[in-house]
């Protein structure tokens, strides 16, 4: 709606920016600008044909929207334009290694999307009779054999839609189950190496957090873990393999002494990628994990979501799983929901609903077609490769940045380094961040763990190839030593990417988040 | 492995520079006991791509298809024309596999897109600021309870009987074991006035109460005007929640930001997203600017680089988990966001014109569709003012009618007695949705099949 | 399968390429490199799983393939990755404008591509029986409706494959009429701005081609025509509009004389997108033209292909025209092959079999799709806007550049430039093309036609907006403007892009057509 | 209208920008007795997205899809499965919506490609370089007999009777009025030796022959050593053009530069492309060295850039139209660039492991059906050395047998009478082929009803 031109054709600003350019344009051949669709979209375009409406006599009882709701449209082929050029802005997996520590971001096969697309899955409806969607149920039910023997639980809830909201599941379980035995218990633990997640579901869930201390291996000092147990401990929640990138040794003695003090072992699977066909969490005592759908079994993840976050459960909790659930009749599947389950003796303790309908179907099959593609087989090969290509990056690296836990022995699926080898330079883990991003690669994750100074958390994923890696490892010593040579060059990157360092605490003094229309002033 | 790039040549070159014998040594750390030898046994091994997609199809193929048969559910998930543009962007890999914008200067495209969509449904909703999605509406108004608990300080809310009881359950389900106290009720068929009863619900209204929560259109479809209930929450230092499942709506129904809701969620599926079986959906979420501090989920904002340029950040992150642990606002993390965009897009192809032609249509049809089936004799329909569905009450209940409709090849609405299982009073009633995908043809075919099956 | 790495990781070359660069993979953030398939692939990884092989005899007699083929696979992360980057490196219409003049560079429809891909049309053999095929018979002889309406002609030929084998089959049909009334003619006349497919056509079919000269409007010099008209002249091929965009206003005349001197005219489609809805080529009198779906029919260019160029005929040559085609029978469609046709006395003189199987139906899906959407209407709105379009460009840059044929009225569909504005500067065309490139836009289409000193042709079409074209008329003004400025600085771009100027004719001297392993080399 | 972006507004102020009263000025030039007035009768007017759909849906559903049934049916057209990630790849928006990469800079995506997809054609083909892609195997072909015309100077081309026929027609409707002679023959059905008589195409070839033309695997499937026949060419100074219809026999059979073909031409269908019922295929041409001045079509070239970078460019395009006009080597512009691009993709996923893989289990399938169909009594095999198809002769006539069939929803392969109409010497004969996509369910629909029909 604002015009970026005068009537010669000259250019006022660059379009969506305030800034001079080199070129007319501000765009940099391939790399290009483009405007707010509210710069540029206008209320009198339209990118679709409808039908015509018929005439009614409306039953709008007086409330039709009469002010202009302030919508800009596009045509069709402006549409195409704007949000391809708005995506060359981005890095994906699809362009190189996304080595973001605690993400498991790997390959996201197109099977997988083909196959979520297919109509039989896609465009059936929720509320549907259940004899008209039995496919539907029966690829639930299939992918929950699945996740249940892969981890070795006997129970699984499929509804929660993210890591997050699994574990709010598994900790409402948790807390009905003590509700239900009469043990109302007030204290959650959680090592402070936790993902962020943890301590704020166990708040959600109105329990107060207590920090578990880590050892000097970086897994949880088991004798304090040990000296602090008791009657007002609700739960413990771990990460196993952890946030450090190791795995918890003492998980099976964790487990049976929270168990012996009342409490329940609640386990966050986000790096269930590591272990997957090596280790059945079952197996080690855990009484809920969450499986990230969006991690581990390769659904995309879209630029922040969706996800889809089922939680196995141990006998001692899968009463109290929430509704609905798929169950095998005897000619077919049925969804059990509210009615079905306050009926029957074993469900009639579930502590309820936690979305609208049953989950997040359509990362169903694509986890399922992941899983089949792979199979047992394959599905344990993943966890090889992924810790293997994890320890030849801590290995390749470890010389010249600092690897705080590397003593310790090999790591699971991601090598964490610390900042300490930058120490005297001025630099941080954000400089060295950013130094990355012009090489071309997406960073690692930044200052999380918060345990680790200046984290710097590597995760390959075993659908790196070896020659990824090596043109990682070698872009992150060159940047180093780069760096250690001369600091002064470093302090301002990215120099190549869209967009320079862009200010964070502007931002957030003033908040701007949403468009408001300045073409007046302009 | 097709999946697998590592060749056995490089596993070895690799575990020559680690330094370790074999793959086991690096798993050490794992208790004997747990190891596994080998795959884990009753599961497939690897399978080509070839056989799971026939395996696949063939579970697709036992599911009636909503795009192949006469079909009018709704019920807080609807079915409308996506254009092929917007599964052709959601699938730009530089969309599909980024991660959430942690490092903006290479996700300004994920950004500005975010910053757009926040834009775009502010404006729908009629508020001043949206976050950048929740997982689905049943959540985002679970979090709109919470996050009026917070600002009021008080801990009562009061629930509208014409509030999706899916909705309902799930806000029950997260209260259990905290002190909010939640009011509910259920609805009853009055025709001409359907679900809820404002009056009543306004009257309920105290000074514990933190906020009421009422849904327009109502789970029966009836839109009202909220503005007195606005007012009367107001007035009583309580907010007003508005729930939205039908976002098509809002190109025809004055908006609940222009009826003074200080809240507003909604599922945005019909914008953009198929039904899926009920997911992936995307949670709308939508508030005043004074309260954007206390609001749950990611936000992003607009700034400058070191240049000057323009460009975009997820801001305010102090309210969320990742900062702020057991203080945040709300413990979701990974969100809706390429449904968001999915949103996006097929907003930004309807545009003004194109989603008020949208909503008009789905309109005009449903009522065509209602005074048809009103005429059927026995039928009485329940719903008179409504956007695109409408409760019908038949003589009969209607469970087995739906049933009987699916055996015929149609799929003719939702029966009350499977959202309200057990409420007799609710039994006979069936709730129709209408959208711009249902024609003449298959109005014929509900008609026809509802006066035979009711015969 | 070169190593770019020694064993420290660090780099010796940059990948794929012999130069240095300031990064240490040569990558600049977002724009990436990426080495060739043979430099990153492997002869043992693989990106297929396939079922087991069961043990038979083999039946091969003794020619089994015994030497390596060199075939390097990829696994499937590494293949998504390895085009998706490469694909980074193209500019296309999703992108922005790409006024390449004479090849109506428009926006393609994602609908058509869904179209494209039904099982019902992708997965159907040619040699099915027929009976098993009608739908796609009928859709075939529904474009073909759609062809025949908007050109005002009775006939049409579905199978060409593109453009130019339209052309050889409308030439093959003036030749085989003309064979068939004993009358044996030997040239054909060409106009000299014509596309280079025109003359290789008419000598491919045997032909002595002759050219036709250009008034000074740029149209066809009429009288020059009607002069060089005689019984050796067998066609006329003309560009209807014209490659300099101008609509040839003496076509009527010039098929009544052609006709008269017992020739044929065949009419060059590919600018048919000006003119549809708008003028039917049937009533100007025409023989023979094909229709490019590729351009007026918006099916994608594919970095090249796939094309389809159906021929619509006069009376005069449709019973020339080729096999097979599709014919309505009582109760559906039938496709009329070499025996029907033979017998037939409607289709004895078919010129026969110009495809293996029946034209491009992919292309006919996508061309129908994109038909139905616009209608009548729309594609009349299509013609309309694709010529303001090139109007205001020309209207909008004629101050500054030389429009050659700018006082002779409107054009079509594309804006004819020539360089002489750049006289003195030592900048020509290829320059200013070069320039467009690091503002962010495809160059228009260089040198031809061949008639205007450094010919600049710009075809924007129908499917770009107004902001679009004031954003390429305001970057061409300001390239003009600051060449005259300071001609020195542009004699390099583009600065921007993936690639410097390349070397052509390094290129063409001594050619490197596929890829030597010169890993032993390095 | 939805993919035009002017509105009414743009368009007036841009009428007012060229001076132009109205639109009808800038048809000015359009004589008044050819000027339409209004849009084109007697067809249909614009129409929504989804409607198109459904239309288009509803033909389509009207075919047989190969997919969903037993499929036999090859003659120069396979069904092979193709990987989900070569559709991905193909629809990537810089690849199909690029034009011809003239402007190297900004087209180093489709350039590299075609390098990449040149060099993996002449490995597969064992030549030493291929072009960037034909229409389809059959242009591939006569654009190959005029090549070696050029390069002999001779115009007699001799071609064997177990080229596919649609292939010979096409050759023989392009020198219908040149001087080229073209020798051809019809095949036999000779078991053991089913097409051709190698020994019969030597003896004709003489000092005229420009050329000898034969395929491999032959039309009926029979597989061959052609170096006999490629030394004689020689001998003879004449060329041998080899053309394969089926690629991925060719990770099983010796490739025809082994044998010593001069000239490969083929269909590239097989791989990475969908039968799409006839096109588009993708022409295969490949050649030695030598010839390369004398080959049709665009040829892609490595080079530097003014960096010294390395870049590919299209190069010696002085033999094409667009600079030689009448003088060039072919007319060719626009080819099959898309569709190399999915073949190239497709065997960069297989590689040498995996076509060699593939191409072993369509021989072994095919072995297996073969030698289960040849046990039905009347049945004979004809053709005994063979990649993945072959020749069947029946008791009875083979055209009504495939359409029984097909009433029973199997696509048993291709009777000789469609191919060579008015042959009767063949019309007993049916060619099946069998590739990895046919199950073993879908063996026994075949040999039962088989079984049936021919009771
Ligand atoms: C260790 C860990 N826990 C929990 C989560 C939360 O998962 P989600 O984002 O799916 O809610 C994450 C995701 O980043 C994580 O890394
Ligand atoms: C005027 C003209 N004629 C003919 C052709 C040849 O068409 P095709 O490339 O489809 O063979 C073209 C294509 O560029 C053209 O512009």
């Amino acid at each position: 709606m604002t015009t970026q031109m005068n009537n010669t054709g000259r250019v006022t600003r660059i379009p969506g920016t305030g800034a001079v350019s080199e070129t007319f344009t501000g765009n940099r051949a391939l790399m290009l600008e483009e405007p707010l669709l509210f710069e540029r979209g206008s209320l009198d375009n339209c990118g679709v044909d409808l039908p015509e409406v018929p005439l009614v006599q409306d039953r709008l009882a007086g409330l039709a929207r009469a002010e202009a709701i302030g919508l800009p449209g596009l045509s069709e082929p402006e549409t195409v334009r704007h949000y391809t050029r708005l995506s060359r802005q981005n890095y994906g997996i699809d362009l190189g290694i996304f080595p973001l520590g605690s993400c498991t971001m790997k390959h996201n096969p197109r099977l997988n999307e083909k196959m979520a697309r297919l109509p039989g899955f896609a465009d059936i409806h929720p509320l549907q009779p259940q004899s008209t969607v039995q496919g539907a149920l029966q690829l639930i039910d299939k992918l929950a054999e699945w996740l249940m023997k892969l981890t070795g639980m006997p129970a699984v809830a499929m509804s929660p839609k993210a890591g997050a909201h699994g574990e709010l599941c598994g900790m409402l379980a948790i807390r009905a189950a003590l509700e239900a035995r009469g043990d109302a218990r007030s204290v959650v633990l959680v090592p402070e190496s936790a993902h962020g997640t943890n301590p704020a579901t166990a708040a959600f869930c109105g329990y107060a957090v207590e920090n578990i201390p880590a050892n000097a291996r970086g897994r949880v000092d088991i004798d304090a873990l040990k000296a602090r147990l008791g009657p007002d401990v609700a739960a413990v929640m771990i990460t196993n393999p952890n946030t450090c990138g190791l795995f918890e040794p003492d998980l099976i003695d964790i487990c049976a002494a929270v168990h012996a003090a009342g409490g329940f072992v609640y386990c966050d699977g986000a790096n269930f990628n590591a272990i997957v066909g090596r280790v059945r969490p079952g197996d080690l005592g855990v009484d809920a994990m969450h499986i990230n759908l969006h991690k581990t079994f390769s659904t995309p993840h879209g630029g922040g979501g969706p996800g889809s976050g089922p939680v196995v459960f141990s006998e001692a909790l899968a009463p109290f799983a929430p509704l609905p659930f798929v169950r095998k009749t005897r000619d077919g599947f049925e969804l059990v929901e509210e009615m079905q389950a306050r009926a029957s003796k074993d469900h009639d303790r579930s502590f309820g609903r936690m979305v609208a309908f049953h989950g997040q179907m359509g990362m169903f099959v694509r986890a399922l077609s992941y899983m089949m593609s792979h199979g047992a087989d394959g599905l344990r090969q993943v966890a090889e490769d992924a810790v293997l290509n994890a320890n030849y990056i801590l290995a390749s690296l470890k010389d010249v940045f600092t690897a705080p836990f590397a003593d310790s022995g090999p790591c699971m699926h991601e090598a964490l380094f610390s900042d300490d080898f930058l120490h005297g330079t001025g630099l941080t883990t954000l400089d060295f961040a950013k130094a990355m991003i012009d090489e071309g690669f997406h960073p690692m994750t930044m200052y999380f763990p918060l345990v680790v100074h200046g984290a710097m958390l590597v995760e390959p994923t075993e659908t790196e190839s070896k020659y990824s890696l090596d043109q990682l490892i070698g872009a992150m010593r060159s940047i180093a030593e780069r760096m250690l040579a001369d600091p002064d060059a470093w302090r301002t990157s990215p120099h190549l990417a869209p967009r320079r360092r862009l200010d964070e605490t502007a931002a957030a003094r003033k908040p701007v988040l949403s468009y408001r229309d300045t073409s007046e002033a302009a | 492995m097709r999946y697998l790039p590592l060749t056995q040549l490089d596993r070895e070159a690799m575990l020559g520079v680690i330094g370790a014998p074999d793959i086991d040594a690096l798993f050490a750390d794992v208790p004997a006991a747990a190891r596994l030898a080998k795959p884990i046994a009753g599961l497939p091994m690897h399978c080509p791509e070839m056989q799971v997609e026939r395996e696949l199809a063939v579970m697709a193929g036992k599911n009636l298809t909503a795009g192949t048969v006469p079909f009018f559910v709704g019920g807080g998930a609807y079915k409308h024309h996506v254009p092929a543009t917007v599964d052709h962007i959601i699938q730009r890999g530089e969309f599909l596999t980024a991660y959430t914008p942690y490092q903006p200067e290479i996700a300004q495209g994920t950004l500005q897109v975010l910053f757009e969509f926040q834009t775009q449904v502010a404006r729908l909703l009629g508020m001043d600021v949206a976050n950048a999605s929740m997982y689905d509406g049943s959540t985002a108004m679970t979090e709109a309870v919470f996050m009026a608990r917070r600002v009021t300080r008080r801990a009562k809310a009061v629930v509208s009987a014409g509030v999706h009881p899916h909705y309902v359950a799930v806000l029950n389900t997260l209260t259990r074991f905290t002190d909010d106290e939640i009011i509910t009720a259920t609805p009853d068929l009055t025709p001409g006035k359907p679900g809820d009863d404002l009056d009543a619900l306004i009257a309920g209204i105290d000074a514990q109460t933190s906020c009421v929560v009422v849904q327009n259109p109502n789970i029966f479809g009836h839109v009202a005007d909220l503005t007195p209930l606005a007012d009367a929450c107001h007035k009583a230092g309580a907010l007003l929640i508005v729930v939205v499942t039908e976002v098509i709506s809002l190109g025809a129904i004055k908006s609940p930001g222009e009826m003074g809701a200080d809240i507003v969620v909604g599922e945005g599926q019909s914008i953009g997203n198929g039904l899926n079986f009920g997911g992936p959906y995307l949670g709308l979420f939508a508030a005043r600017e004074k309260h954007v501090r206390q609001m749950p989920g990611r936000l992003c904002g607009e700034t400058v680089d070191a240049d000057g340029k323009r460009g975009f950040v997820l801001t305010l992150s102090t309210r969320e988990q990742h900062i702020r642990r057991e203080k945040a606002t709300s413990n979701i993390c990974t969100n809706s966001g390429l449904c968001a965009l999915a949103f996006s897009v097929h907003l930004t192809l309807l545009g003004e014109i194109g989603l008020r032609k949208l909503a008009a249509l789905n309109h005009a049809r449903a009522v065509q569709l209602a005074e048809r089936l009103g005429r059927i004799p026995g039928v009485e329909l329940v719903t008179t003012q409504f956007f695109n569905e409408f409760a019908l009450k038949l003589p009969t209940e209607a469970r087995p009618v739906i049933r009987k409709l699916a055996d015929r090849g149609i799929l003719g609405g939702i029966s009350l007695g499977r959202l309200y299982p057990g409420v007799h009073a609710l039994e006979n009633g069936l709730i129709i949705a209408v959208t711009e995908t249902a024609t003449d043809a298959d109005f014929d075919a509900l008609e026809d099949a509802l006066d035979e099956v009711l015969a």
